[in-house]
């Protein structure tokens, strides 16, 4: 395996302004970007990831290739916070536990975004659906991670909320409609539309990213304090989860014979962690869970790993499958 | 000039909607919110940093009667005591 | 009349995210655009939209043709308050009638520029004088609805405040600034500083128009609510005053053989109401009218209903009498 | 430390540059503004969206003497019944 | 409900973190603050504007008893007079 | 010398945005720009100019010239602040001429940056270490002055925070880290990712300097009435050290024999004064100075008069040198 890949993704302008914040934590600079500049910078992502590839999609239409990785996508957010459960159940009290796994069953859109750009920088295609499997993966982790808790929870501890309101929560999430709302305009608008957007949908969009990431990686810089008393058994985890899920996420799409552009981002979701809508919505069913471990977890170990090393290796892999 | 209870809340700022309507379940006169506070309590720091509002914390003010305070005191702690935060009462007078 | 130029009309990005903004608040969904995000996006419009203008008016220079539409404009402003107060006074109380006339009077700018973005897809030019006219119309109505209410209250419910404030106030509004600068600055500057400053006055232009009719669907959507309270009556008038306006609008074009596109913004003008300028204006003069009244009559009624089936109806009969 | 009046006023972003006017006129030795503030009272909601400021509030803190607060009073007092708006007053002490 | 102290700072947004590092010295149990706060004061207008916040100021809200406070006034009392900013105290109940 | 080229740079947008800016706090208008906006574009700018100047950097290589340019600079923003000290030790208190000296040691990036973007409208090149001149030019100025403050100081008046905590401040300045982090990132990446970037570093470019340049003219405009309690001894000054740095700038480049380019941008840091980074850092160090006075001096004085007439001026003599 060749390390030029990785080299070539470091030097990526996203990937250096990301270690470019974690610098300025690491030297406590007082650079900031206040909110709501972030928040505005990730609707816009989620705005342009969406509408393009709700213009992919209504190129390719709906076939059941499709069909099943939407599926299997689903499947998985379901399904990685069960045996992510089982595993740290061991480790951290109930409440954590479900909040971890949750949030390794939901996904990135960041990460996600990042190995779209990483796509365009190597020339591969890949399809709009993949934008939808995205947006399908968000919430069903929040509840499966939800019942865990519940289900292992003695009965005098059960409290409040009925499950009803996390399952609406999870699926009305801002970041949700956001990107399949989005989605689903991209797929309806004729062309002279589409390329009337392009300018604001394609010419800035890497530049935005990159300045996204700067924040990122202040954010990431700021939450690695926190990770010191969470215990490195806990830190491994949110390198070695990534990693078996990225192999069954690169395995689905061997077996389906998915194209190579397809296949990696199926499996950097499946490999990606969420550190927006599940502290969110976890904050909100769960508040015993100490957000002072999920979150840097996701934020400050797995999306790192991922842009940094797991996005050209899967790749590499792939390619080497494919190759076979 | 009245006499009045000052009755501050401070807590997350995904459990603000649910006090709120807490409080309006007990037809309060009326409540004032203020946004993208932080702080630290028993809880740790909530630095507003993040890119969802779940480390932000809300400050509800609201200006009520001694009464109406007592009807309310109990739930809100509760809920507090669940969802962390910070329940604080002085004594005013509304000049009106 | 055929309903394909309505039909294409609601399937552009713009007014499908403000469809999808509409949506969110209906499913309560927690997607916000928080302040200062869409204060930004306003104040680039304003600039980009102002700024295009200048450029325009600068090459077509003033005309006969271009005075007589600014007076009417500015004729119509002041006089929209008058009838529509006749009518009102008798369903509302004077505060009421008062602020919902001036809001009638008075402008929207976003509908404007939605307006100016359907002529740039159906590819018909329009004058830069006609952001003058908009620019111009925001404020006389809110003086004129302030002079109404005055002089409809008795002498002892007289309060506060000098007219020459409301005036002085309604003048230097932030956004009467916004565009008269930013047009006069295009009229004034040369064409090489035009072309340097294109990808960021035109290119984003549509993207960022429509970034802005999402917050404008989540505001409706949000606003929605509050009309339920206001009766049907209050909110036909929201519909059939414009279509009154718009006729005027119209007839007037026609009358004074003014371009197409120069007598659909005409029209839109005539026809859109204030929900920035007014709103404002009026807390300040008259803080006894309802806010929960004449905000989401102009921003959940009258605005929709513009953008969506206005703009290309008024467009179709634009057409239909030229072509007599 | 000094006995002083924490005189608190929330009312419209729009008149709080009025309130301020009318409180310097009175030679007030300071005050601190709080913007984008929401809340609820006999005036309905401010929710602080729209596109201007018309729709939230302003918190306005005067700490002064209670002879200070005896002048300006009345006039913050018919400002607000106009426009809108909670006029509090609480006992605190100064510590400089 | 015990009886609490309300301690109130407000101080220039520079100065912010050397005032709760002083109050995190002395171990209280927890504060609040709110930013962009404006004012005026002896040191004139702290607007907000500005493209650093230089010119803003801080809340600081702590809830401590008095005991804690009167470990601490001193201390801040002094930093506040060299930086700027106000330290006000009043009688509270905690409800929890 | 004609007024050719100072008219036509009056009449560019940016500058005239400036005088809107002005305007329209002369008139009162409620004409803002909120905060975080302006963070926001001042973010933006300093990421462009960053990476652009890291980009013309990696082409250049690292010279003689390069090197001796850097020194100079760095040189010159420790020494004006102890000229400016002694002119001004009689005028003020110890705390003010300290903070004035440093921030007129220091510099103003947008100064800077309306520099390049004249030097761009008049086709002329610059290289990309003179960003790095500006960065490195900012924290030596603080550190000066709050030595000079320091040793003025009788032995009682001394008071808290080492100087240590001030030099990792100034060091550690969030627009120091954004410059140098973009600038170093510029020079790493390849070819490719610079052409991917270009749409949203170069071609938005003067869109987002001419609005940032709107909400300078409305902060000037702010602080003008400061001015007024200043005396106009302290108000020439802010025209007069300028011209006088301006003056040396000039002979430098003349005697190094730097091109055009370069010597105009060395002219404008030397010129220009901070109101950024040294008010937050004065603020910190030494929060007896009254920024009352250095700040508006800073920004409605020197800046206006750097961009309006100062940059075309300077740039008049130093082409007239060259011809000789
Ligand atoms: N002693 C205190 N003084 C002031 N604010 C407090 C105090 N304790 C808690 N808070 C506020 O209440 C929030 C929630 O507290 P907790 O649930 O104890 O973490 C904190 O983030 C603080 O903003
Ligand atoms: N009882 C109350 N408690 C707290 N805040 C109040 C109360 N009543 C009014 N307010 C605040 O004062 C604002 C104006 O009140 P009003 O003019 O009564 O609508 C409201 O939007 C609230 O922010
Ligand atoms: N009398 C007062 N009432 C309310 N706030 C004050 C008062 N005096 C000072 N402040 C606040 O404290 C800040 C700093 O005060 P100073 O150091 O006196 O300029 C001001 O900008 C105000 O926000
Ligand atoms: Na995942
Ligand atoms: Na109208
Ligand atoms: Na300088």
């Amino acid at each position: 395996m060749n390390l030029d890949l990785i080299l070539s993704n470091i030097l990526s302008p996203p990937i250096l302004f990301f270690f470019m914040g974690v610098f300025s934590k690491a030297v406590r600079s007082d650079l900031t970007i206040p909110q709501p500049i972030p928040k505005l910078l990730s609707l816009y992502l989620l705005f342009a990831i969406g509408f393009k590839g709700g213009v992919e999609l209504s190129h390719s239409g709906i076939s059941t290739e499709i069909f099943l990785t939407l599926l299997v996508a689903v499947v998985m957010a379901a399904v990685t916070p069960l045996y992510s459960f089982l595993y740290l159940r061991r480790r951290l009290n109930i409440y954590d536990a479900g909040a971890v796994a949750a949030t390794y069953g939901s996904i990135s859109a960041v990460t996600f975004i990042t190995a779209v750009s990483f796509l365009e920088t190597v020339g591969i295609e890949f399809g709009g659906h993949m934008v939808a499997a995205m947006a399908l993966m968000e919430s069903p982790a929040i509840i499966v991670g939800v019942l865990l808790i519940r289900m292992n929870l003695k009965k005098e501890d059960q409290v409040g909320e009925g499950l009803g309101g996390v399952v609406k929560e999870a699926m009305t999430n801002g970041s949700v409609v956001m990107i399949l709302g989005s989605l689903l305009i991209g797929v309806v608008v004729s062309e002279e539309h589409v390329v009337a957007l392009q300018p604001f949908t394609d010419d800035i969009f890497k530049g935005v990213l990159t300045l996204f990431l700067l924040d990122m990686g202040l954010l990431a810089g700021k939450r690695l304090q926190a990770l010191k008393r969470a215990g490195w058994r806990v830190v491994l985890f949110g390198i070695w989860l990534p990693l078996l899920n990225a192999v069954i996420g690169i395995l689905i799409g061997y077996f389906l014979g998915l194209p190579a552009g397809n296949t990696l981002l199926l499996t950097v979701l499946l490999a990606s962690a969420s550190y927006i809508a599940v502290p969110a919505a976890i904050r909100m069913a769960v508040p015993e869970a100490n957000p002072g471990l999920f979150v840097p977890m996701a934020l400050a170990v797995t999306f790192p790993f991922n842009i940094i090393i797991g996005i050209p290796l899967y790749y590499q892999i792939i390619e080497l499958l494919e190759s076979l | 000039m009245k006499k009045v209870k000052r009755v501050e809340i401070i807590t997350g700022a995904p459990h603000a909607q649910r006090v709120i309507s807490l409080l309006e379940s007990y037809e309060v006169g009326g409540y004032t919110l203020i946004h993208n506070v932080q702080g630290k309590g028993e809880r740790g720091m909530r630095d507003g940093d993040g890119l969802s509002d779940a480390f932000e914390n809300v400050m509800i003010l609201v200006v009520c009667s001694g009464d109406k305070l007592e009807a309310f005191a109990n739930d809100v702690s509760k809920l507090l005591k669940r969802f962390g935060g910070m329940f604080l009462v002085s004594d005013a007078h509304w000049v009106g």
